[in-house]
């Protein structure tokens, strides 16, 4: 008797008066795009961590530093008085591998072999052989980076060495890796933790390899010298400056 | 069948939200499904006008992605003027909205009834253009592409954004503000949206509405707890309108700057802003009710109450700006006075004289009942409203900069046609959004519309018939339903 | 679910349906209107809408953690700027004022929704398309024994279509 | 870790790259790999850490007065240099240009092959192949008559490069500088019997300079400036300054007065002065009031010593030279102000400009079989009216040693590019009995180049059989080491200072060259059509030409002007309104000899009567070539021109010049007249001036110096623009306002919610304890903006004014026009305010007080709490930092900085694959691996060298000590020439910048704002003539 009238856009049509619906979850998507946003804001964290990029020369740390026990310095020769630590020239590694060879005699408890790594260095050195020293066409060796911080980081390690903060701290325990990776995150709140909460000697000590009971001879030895033992004994965190222009200017 | 005359409900007033009648020309129920459903679906005239936006958002587009490209240089910025047309255009837009949440929101705390028609397009007219607006604080940066270093959210960084820095005030209030009120846009037009979901028969339509509608069944459950949170929302959004535009008005009273450091600035911009909404509403509803044939609904009544409030916000702008003048000449402050010396005698007079004829002088003629009730002198002078706000912020933001306190550091400033294409398709991007709103949905609140119109009744009361015919009926207010 | 449902064109006809049903018990009784009407209301006779309980807890949590936010950032890392006391508690008002706004507009919407029972997850009975046009609807919930005198009243009154539902 | 662009452009940490020094720098530092290479060095250098600067004394060779330099190097590069505070001339002060010496050692478009001419194309030859070359064309030119035009430089390579031309039967060489000022010159030799007295200004009571503009150029500039400053800086006895000119340059500027006399009409008012004419008539030639030059003249007297320069530029600058010396030994001035023992020699066996013409003459006449041109370029400086091109075509063989591809170059037919001067080895003889050293600081850019010069012509020599054993040397540098007295155990001790005592062989050779033919006529003052006096005079900055190849000089605003990257005309403003000339109006000069347009710059210091260019610009290449774009650019084509920087960039103004000289054979630079047209063009000018007015506002607030001695009076506070009844909170008028962390950072200041963390004043990293602040004394400064030179060296600060680093896409493009939007980046300034004479009228003296601006490092800076995400703060030690990696670029700090020192970079000027990069290959090796470059969309300003800061406290804990006051200081500071910047912790009374601020003088600029600086200026001093009122405010 009522119908509905007509109108331009809607005709009347029957309509029975139940009718079954299904309501989809708008409430899932909301969800899933405040889950995606989050996510994309977290990503990126630290996107080169742990990154391992193969050497031109499978340079091992674990040999030089774990089984000849040679200090850092002694290649990275300016990190503790510049903001760079300084790569060995290739010069440095001739110096000890003209004597070394790569035909390596048999020593301690192992028998001769042949390092075709030292082989590589040789050919970038262009040294003739044992005992020769660098040739006219050396090139140096193209190392690819692991540790980059931005640009607009300023990065002292002058100052980080010289506060006894060891080198494993940031960078892993080095003398360990067979191929070096980025150990540490290198992001900002990784930085920034450890300036506002503090160094603790005595971990950074543990990473370098001074974990069974540090004695006084080997604190000695640890970089930082005679700091290192005061700190460790009060226990005391170092903390560091977290000013924002101490690395960004 | 007890067909008794008795009343409804003894000593109750029937319900019928304004007294007088509002819409003399709508019959009944059906009626304004009809019509206002009839407003829905594309059209050629349609097509053509949303082309055009769509071309404009699109100049501005690409002009925003040369800029990102090439550096903000390709925008005319000539130090020390750092602002100039993206933050002019962005108060400008920020202003256009609140005229939108002051209809829906506290007119409707009001019960003011010429708010019914019009507030759905106030309202869409709002999320679009603090959409529009919020844009320009990102396109205006140096580095966009950073923008989340304003957003506070936890993050390997460990810093957060500065909270007492206007700027993140800003984003909290834009933020808020383009949540609440696109909420509000929306709960509204839940049940408008169920409506157009049990009329339309075209299944996909049909689905699309249907998800939007949430199932919405106008039950009485429904209904009462609707209308409750819709109240409070309006209550909530009351506050944020006058905040949100005093927290944009910080973005200049914080500053130091002669001309901006003022304490006038959030009611001045408050006013300011309603009062260029309201332009902008005229701007939207006058064709809108012209080509939609919806004279009978907007009425001239409406239109009439409007221009009452947008020549009232006039002259309270209109005093803001004499304030300013006579705090900065009272101040005895050489850099005020030489500021406002320079605003309306300086390099940038005209400006100046725009904005004051445009936004003081011009709407006095609204004093005329006669204009007021006069739709195409309305939609002129809204258009003068728009373009005298603009200029208003221009003046706010440019010569200020351009003559700080620093003379060797005065300066200029002189727009590109990125500027210009920015702000062309800052405009396209909001008509746009407009467009497709206004062929998608409702322009007018329907169910809203439905309750102040006289429901069906099977017996006449006495009581209802006087209630229905009481209120001044203007003959030539009744355009006739088509 | 069961019942009966009519649909009516005159809204003083649906009310007096509804009383009539009410006198008769019939207990679970849904109106469908197409705008919210008074009418409805006072005879269906529900308790005011819980919203606003939910708007003032949420209303209060919002100023708060507007307020938390900022004095947290800011002794998180403090840092100075133009002077002024790292915990700045006049401007951080304004932020309290927003999150205020945005955390309680937020849930009163979701107590609306939460209270109304949308969006509706499950299948929807008695209701029919017309209701959102012009007609008002009545619902009522009842024993199939019970559903021709349900029937009866909803005719009674002029109920322009009356039918069962199962 | 995300990417990010701030830093895009040279990677700081690719300097690491080119660690192996000489070889394959070039190629390494281009290119980046994703992944990032780390090269090592071959062999490790000896002194070099990596990272850490190594530091080499040399010698300047921008002008002839060879200043002593240090040159700060990095992993092989030098990038930057200061002066050598151990050298005796300059003291460690260095001037604009001598800092720019970099950009010339790193100039994109420097030759890097030697080429020959063939045939109209150009064709790069080996180095072998040049001195073949070379040796064979010496050979067919034996006998026919050689000219060597050399850049003036003293020093052994003049005596070297005489004997070299001896052998081959040629004349000496010609030791040109075109901008000395040969007439003082021959005045000085006539009346002290040097050529250039050691001038003292702090010992007179009165100085007076005809045209003398010895802040500009005129003479040795940097010991000048340094002694002038000293002399206005002392607060008893300061000596009074009278400018007479008819135009005031920056040294007029610094005038107390103004003597604004008709060109050419200084001889009548320095006769009268030396008591040789009459006061009446010397007030009627020059259009001056005679009661002024009577009170002058009677000050003169009243005044002694004395100190009276001239450096008039008409023709007869050799007659107002001999009168001033007259007033000078009348002012009891000579070994007192004037001390010839003390003889600067930097200008011995300079030849002038009417040899250089006579030789000129000798070419058009077919009597030059071979020519060469060394260090400088006659073809821009001379003035077209001789024709050089024509006369020098006639020179069969032309060889350039240019390193540049200048004007005169381009003529020649041989190029053997030199090796830069911080790439080789030379010594220079500035003052008597001392040599100044010059090494090189780096291998050179180019390894294609394989020596210097003077290898080249060792190299030549030797392929000559009567010749080659008198050059056994293998190099120039063993030649030195064999001319050093001592030899080279004492030249290694001597280098490490860069100077040393004694002198390298004898004295110059003697002008042994032909007298020059009588061709040139000597053009009576004021010849020529037209209205105005044409006053021509060499840039300041840029010279007669030389500097325009250097954006940093390019961009660097005259100190005057404040023009850069164009050419103006400078006009009274009185005339210009009778004219209807609006500044920017384009304006047609015409003289007798030709046209030029440029705009004009209504400039209250210029003579109603006259009309000012200067000279530098309008370098042009002759092979049309088309303008320089950097996405196609092929680093293979040579840029003609001058260089990219150069090339049509303002006119010649030696284009309408008249080829006169002075009596001594100088320029005549103000000999002709000159009328002007409107062409109807007009355009913004790229100045960096908004107002020359300070509007009242007190930034540059100045005081007499007899109230210097009085006690201080209530009044002698400024009138404050603000509320005048304002009560300023205690604290303020402080040396350096209160910080924020409270006064000083003291443990016992009050907690203002402020003590939180780092800020707080026990906590133990301790860096509240400092408050970097500076002091800048206005009556030391002299406006040279030698600090702003020093600050875009230091802080990697790009030039934005090259045409091309505008908008890709229907952009106008011009030199400057980021100058003309306010674009420019430079982080200090010199605002330059004119006080009195509102009008604008002829004939009412004005002041000029000279404010270096820079960011003021406010305790409650504006700036900071805008800032919505902490790029900008209050460091705990008193900066104010801007932290460029957070910087998202809403430039709100800008806009409320109240000194407007921030800037922002519009276009990515540090992303190297940009048009608008502001380091093109190898300039980029000069930036400063301590200091980030900036990508586009971020917000820069003065860090005050934090830099530095952190290189000193990290040196410092090395060496587990504390900083020592005065230790370090900034760029600024470290350059100024006037000392007038003085940088250091406020809150330690041991550093100098701790007792300067408390001087009676200190105010903070726009102190009413409540700012809490950290720059506090010390007021100028006026010195005004007892009865004439002093210009106020």
């Amino acid at each position: 008797m009522n119908k509905f009238t007509n109108s331009r856009s809607f005709d009347s049509h029957p309509i029975a008066m139940t009718k079954r619906r299904q309501w989809t979850a708008i409430p899932g998507l909301l969800a899933l795009a405040i889950g995606a946003v989050m996510l994309s804001a977290y990503s990126g964290a630290s996107s080169s961590q742990h990154g391992s990029p193969v050497q031109p020369i499978a340079f091992p740390h674990t040999v030089h530093v774990q089984k000849l026990g040679m200090n850092c310095l002694y290649c990275h020769n300016a990190a503790n008085k510049s903001m760079d630590p300084g790569l060995p020239a290739v010069s440095t590694c001739i110096g000890c591998h003209n004597m070394i060879g790569p035909q390596r005699p048999a020593s301690d408890l192992g028998p001769a072999r042949t390092s075709a790594e030292i082989q590589k260095l040789y050919k970038f050195a262009d040294v003739a052989g044992m005992g020769a020293g660098m040739g006219a066409n050396a090139k140096p060796i193209p190392w690819v980076r692991i540790h980059k911080l931005p640009e607009y980081v300023h990065f002292p390690h002058t100052r980080h060495i010289n506060a006894g903060v060891t080198c494993q701290t940031c960078h892993g325990q080095i003398q360990k890796m067979d191929r070096v990776y980025q150990y540490a995150t290198l992001n900002m709140g990784w930085c920034v933790s450890c300036h506002v909460n503090g160094y603790s000697p005595k971990e950074g000590l543990e990473a370098a390899g001074y974990a069974d009971q540090p004695t006084s001879a080997t604190l000695a030895a640890a970089p930082g010298g005679s700091a290192a033992p005061v700190a460790l004994a009060t226990g005391e965190r170092k903390k560091a400056r977290y000013d924002c222009a101490n690395c960004h200017y | 069948m007890a067909a008794t005359a008795t009343p409804l409900r003894d000593g109750e007033r029937p319900n019928i939200a304004s007294a007088a009648v509002r819409f003399p020309a709508v019959r009944d129920y059906d009626q304004v499904d009809r019509e206002i459903g009839g407003t829905l679906g594309p059209s050629l005239g349609w097509f053509a006008a949303l082309g055009i936006a769509i071309l404009c958002m699109l100049v501005g587009a690409s002009a925003w992605v040369y800029q990102i490209r090439e550096g903000l240089g390709v925008a005319g910025f000539q130090p020390p003027v750092m602002w100039a047309v993206y933050i002019t255009t962005f108060v400008f837009w920020v202003g256009i909205g609140h005229a939108g949440t002051l209809i829906s929101a506290i007119l409707y705390l009001f019960r003011a009834g010429f708010r019914t028609s019009i507030y759905r397009v106030s309202e869409a007219m709002t999320v679009f253009a603090v959409m529009t607006a919020g844009l320009f604080p990102i396109l205006h940066l140096g580095r966009p592409w950073k923008f989340f270093y304003l957003i506070p959210y936890p993050n390997w960084r460990l810093i957060w954004p500065n909270p007492k820095s206007p700027l993140v005030w800003d984003v909290f209030a834009i933020l808020t503000y383009l949540t609440i009120s696109s909420t509000f846009l929306y709960v509204g037009l839940i049940p408008d949206i169920a409506i157009l979901r049990d009329r339309e028969k075209n299944p996909i339509r049909k689905a699309i509405y249907a998800q939007l509608a949430l199932g919405w069944r106008n039950s009485d459950r429904e209904w009462r707890h609707f209308t409750r949170a819709y109240l409070f929302l309006a209550a909530f959004a009351t506050p944020l309108v006058l905040s949100v535009h005093s927290v944009v008005s910080f973005d200049f009273a914080m500053a130091l700057t002669p001309g901006w450091h003022a304490t006038i600035f959030p009611p001045y911009f408050v006013a300011g802003a309603i009062f260029s909404g309201i332009g902008m509403v005229f701007t939207i509803v006058i064709p809108l009710r012209k080509f939609f044939h919806l004279e009978h609904y907007i009425t001239l009544n409406d239109l009439d109450a409007a221009a009452k409030l947008c020549l009232f916000t006039s002259t309270v702008v209109g005093l803001a700006y004499v304030t300013e003048f006579q705090i900065a000449w009272m101040s005895g402050n050489r850099f005020e006075i030489d500021y406002f010396w320079n605003r309306v005698f300086g390099q940038w007079a005209w400006a100046a004289w725009i904005m004051l004829i445009c936004n003081c002088v011009l709407p006095l003629s609204l004093w005329s009942q006669k204009l007021r009730r006069n739709p195409t002198w309305l939609f002129m002078l809204s258009l003068t409203i728009n373009l005298g706000m603009w200029f208003e912020r221009f003046v706010i933001i440019v010569p200020s900069l351009a003559h700080e306190f620093e003379p060797w550091q005065w300066g200029t400033y002189r727009p590109t046609f990125i500027d210009y294409s920015i702000l062309l398709g800052s405009f396209g991007w909001f008509f746009m959004w407009f467009l497709l709103f206004i062929r998608q949905l409702p322009v007018m609140a329907m169910s809203e519309i439905k309750e102040i119109i006289p429901p069906r009744m099977r017996f006449a009361h006495a009581g209802l018939e006087h209630d229905l015919t009481e209120g001044t009926v203007y003959p030539d207010d009744t355009g006739a339903p088509h | 679910m069961q019942g009966v449902l009519g649909a009516f064109n005159e809204i003083d006809a649906a009310v007096h349906a509804i009383e009539d049903l009410k006198k008769d018990r019939f207990g679970d009784i849904t109106v469908f209107t197409p705008t919210p009407r008074h009418e409805f209301e006072h005879v269906m006779k529900h308790p005011p809408s819980k919203v606003r309980i939910v708007t003032l807890i949420f209303g209060l949590c919002g100023v708060t953690f507007g307020y938390w936010i900022p004095v947290w950032i800011s002794d998180y890392w403090p840092i100075i700027v133009g002077g002024k006391a790292v915990a700045a508690w006049v401007p951080f008002t304004i932020l309290g004022f927003e999150v205020m706004v945005l955390i309680g507009g937020l849930a009163t919407v979701f107590a609306m929704f939460a209270m109304a029972h949308i969006p509706r997850l499950t299948t929807t009975v008695g209701y029919d398309a017309r209701f959102s046009g012009g007609q008002f609807g009545v619902w009522v919930v009842t024993d199939p024994d019970r559903a021709d005198q349900a029937m009866t009243v909803l005719k009674q009154h002029g109920a322009a279509e009356v039918r069962r539902e199962r | 870790m995300t990417q990010d662009t701030t830093t895009s452009g040279v990677k700081r940490r690719e300097f690491l790259k080119v660690l192996g020094a000489s070889s394959a720098a070039i190629a390494a530092v281009g290119c980046s790999e994703p992944t990032g290479k780390l090269i090592p060095y071959l062999v490790s250098p000896d002194e070099t850490v990596p990272g850490v600067s190594t530091y080499y004394a040399t010698t300047c060779r921008e002008c002839s007065a060879a200043c002593g330099m240090i040159a700060e190097t990095r992993d092989g590069r030098a990038i930057k240099l200061e002066g050598n505070p151990e050298h005796p001339l300059n003291h460690g002060a260095l001037c604009a240009r001598g800092q720019s010496a970099l950009q010339g050692l790193y100039n994109p478009d420097r030759l890097r092959v030697p080429m020959v001419n063939e045939g109209g194309t150009w064709k790069p030859i080996t180095w072998d192949d040049a001195v073949a070359r070379l040796a064979q064309a010496l050979g067919g030119a034996r006998g026919k008559g050689g000219v060597f035009i050399n850049q003036h430089e003293s020093g052994s390579f003049p005596r070297f490069l005489d004997g070299w031309l001896a052998g081959y039967g040629f004349e000496p060489h010609l030791s040109v500088d075109f901008e000395a000022d040969s007439a003082a010159i021959e005045a000085n030799r006539r009346t002290y019997g040097v050529a250039w007295p050691a001038l003292s200004f702090s010992d007179a009571k009165l100085i007076i300079s005809f045209g003398a503009d010895f802040l500009d150029g005129w003479g040795a500039s940097v010991p000048q400036q340094l002694d002038f400053a000293d002399a206005r800086a002392k607060l008893d006895g300061a000596p009074r300054f009278v400018y007479v000119g008819p135009r005031r340059s920056l040294t007029g500027l610094n005038a107390d007065e103004w003597i604004a006399c008709k060109p050419g009409s200084e001889l009548a008012i320095a006769n009268a002065f030396a008591g040789k004419g009459s006061i009446q008539q010397a007030a009627t030639e020059s259009g001056v009031d005679a009661a002024q030059l009577q009170r002058i003249a009677s000050e003169i007297g009243a005044s002694k010593p004395v100190l009276a320069l001239s450096g008039v530029g008409g023709a007869d600058a050799l007659e107002v030279a001999l009168a001033v010396a007259a007033i000078n030994q009348a002012g009891g001035a000579v070994g007192a102000t004037i001390k010839p023992a003390q003889a600067i020699t930097s200008f011995d066996g300079m030849t002038t400009t009417a040899e250089l013409l006579g030789q000129v003459e000798r070419m058009r006449a077919g009597q030059v079989g071979i020519a060469f041109v060394r260090g400088t370029d006659p073809a821009h400086y001379l003035p077209r009216a001789i024709k050089f091109a024509e006369a020098f075509a006639k020179v069969p063989v032309r060889v350039s040693f240019s390193s540049y591809p200048d004007e005169t170059t381009e003529l020649c037919n041989l190029v053997i590019p030199d090796l830069h001067a911080l790439e080789s080895w030379g010594d220079a003889a500035p003052i008597r009995g001392t040599i100044s050293l010059q090494q090189p600081a780096m291998d050179p850019v180019y390894p294609t180049i394989k020596g210097g010069t003077a290898d080249f012509l060792i190299a030549v020599a030797k392929k000559d059989a009567a010749l080659a054993s008198r050059y056994s040397v293998d190099s120039y540098r063993t030649w030195l080491i064999a001319a050093f007295p001592g030899g080279a155990p004492a030249l290694a001790t001597a280098l490490p200072h860069g100077i040393a005592n004694g002198s390298m062989g004898g004295a110059a050779a003697a002008a042994a060259r032909p007298a020059a033919p009588a061709t040139i006529t000597v053009q009576p003052k004021g010849t020529g059509e037209g209205d105005f006096f044409l006053i021509t005079y060499p840039s300041p900055l840029l010279g007669a030409g030389r500097g325009a190849n250097k954006p940093w000089l390019q961009e660097l605003p005259d100190p005057v002007t404040k023009i850069c990257w164009s050419s103006w005309v400078e006009i009274h403003p009185e005339t210009a309104e009778r004219l209807g000339i609006d500044r920017g109006d384009f304006l047609d000069v015409k003289t007798s000899n030709g046209t030029i347009r440029a705009p004009a710059f209504p400039y209250l210091g210029v003579h109603k009567d006259a009309i000012a260019i200067p000279s530098g610009q309008g370098h042009r290449s002759q092979a049309k070539l088309a303008p320089f774009e950097p996405k196609h650019h092929d680093a293979s084509q040579v840029q003609w021109g001058y260089g990219r920087y150069a090339r049509d960039v303002g006119v010649n103004v030696f284009d309408v010049l008249p080829a006169s000289t002075n009596a001594a054979g100088g320029f005549a630079w103000t000999v002709t007249k000159a009328s002007i047209s409107k062409t109807g063009d007009n355009r913004i000018l790229p100045s960096t001036e908004g107002s020359a007015r300070q509007h009242g506002r007190g930034i540059a607030q100045a005081m007499n110096a007899s109230d210097l001695t009085n006690p201080p009076r209530p009044e002698e506070k400024e009138v404050l623009p603000g509320d005048a009844s304002h009560e300023f909170l205690p604290g303020l008028r402080s040396p350096v306002a209160a910080d924020a962390q409270g006064e000083l950072g003291a443990p016992t200041a009050q907690d203002q919610g402020t003590h939180k963390g780092l800020y707080d004043p026990n906590d133990p990293r301790g860096m509240t304890r400092r408050r970097w602040a500076m002091t800048i004394d206005l009556a030391r400064c002299t406006g040279c903006s030698a600090c702003v030179t020093a600050c875009y060296a230091e802080n990697n600060i790009p030039t934005v004014g090259a045409y091309w680093q505008v908008a890709s896409i229907w952009a106008e493009s011009r030199p400057g026009l980021n100058i003309e939007r306010g674009r420019e980046m430079n982080w200090i300034r010199l605002e330059r305010y004119f006080e009195g004479n509102l009008d604008g009228k002829f004939g009412v003296d004005f002041e000029t007080r000279f404010v270096p601006m820079l960011c003021q490092h406010c305790g409650n800076a504006p700036c900071e709490p805008v800032c919505p995400v902490y790029a900008t703060y209050h460091s705990p030690d008193g900066l104010n930092v801007q932290v460029y990696n957070r910087c998202v670029g809403t430039r709100y700090c800008s806009n409320n900085c109240p000194y407007k020192v921030r800037y922002f970079n519009w276009f990515g000027y540090g992303e190297a694959d940009r048009k608008q990069y502001a380091f093109p290959e190898p300039l980029n090796w000069q930036l400063n691996p301590d200091v980030t470059v900036r990508g586009k969309g971020v917000m820069e300003k003065c860090s005050f060298c934090v830099q530095r800061i952190r290189e000193a406290e990290n040196r410092a804990a090395l060496e587990h000590r504390d900083l020592v006051p005065n230790e370090f200081t900034t760029a600024c500071a470290q350059a100024c020439p006037s000392r007038a910047i003085t940088w250091g912790d406020a809150a330690d009374p041991n550093w100098t910048v701790a007792q300067l601020a408390h001087d009676r003088r200190a105010y903070h600029v726009f102190e009413e704002l409540n700012t809490y600086t950290a720059v506090v200026y010390l007021k100028k001093v006026n010195h005004p003539a007892a009865g004439a009122p002093a210009p106020r405010a």
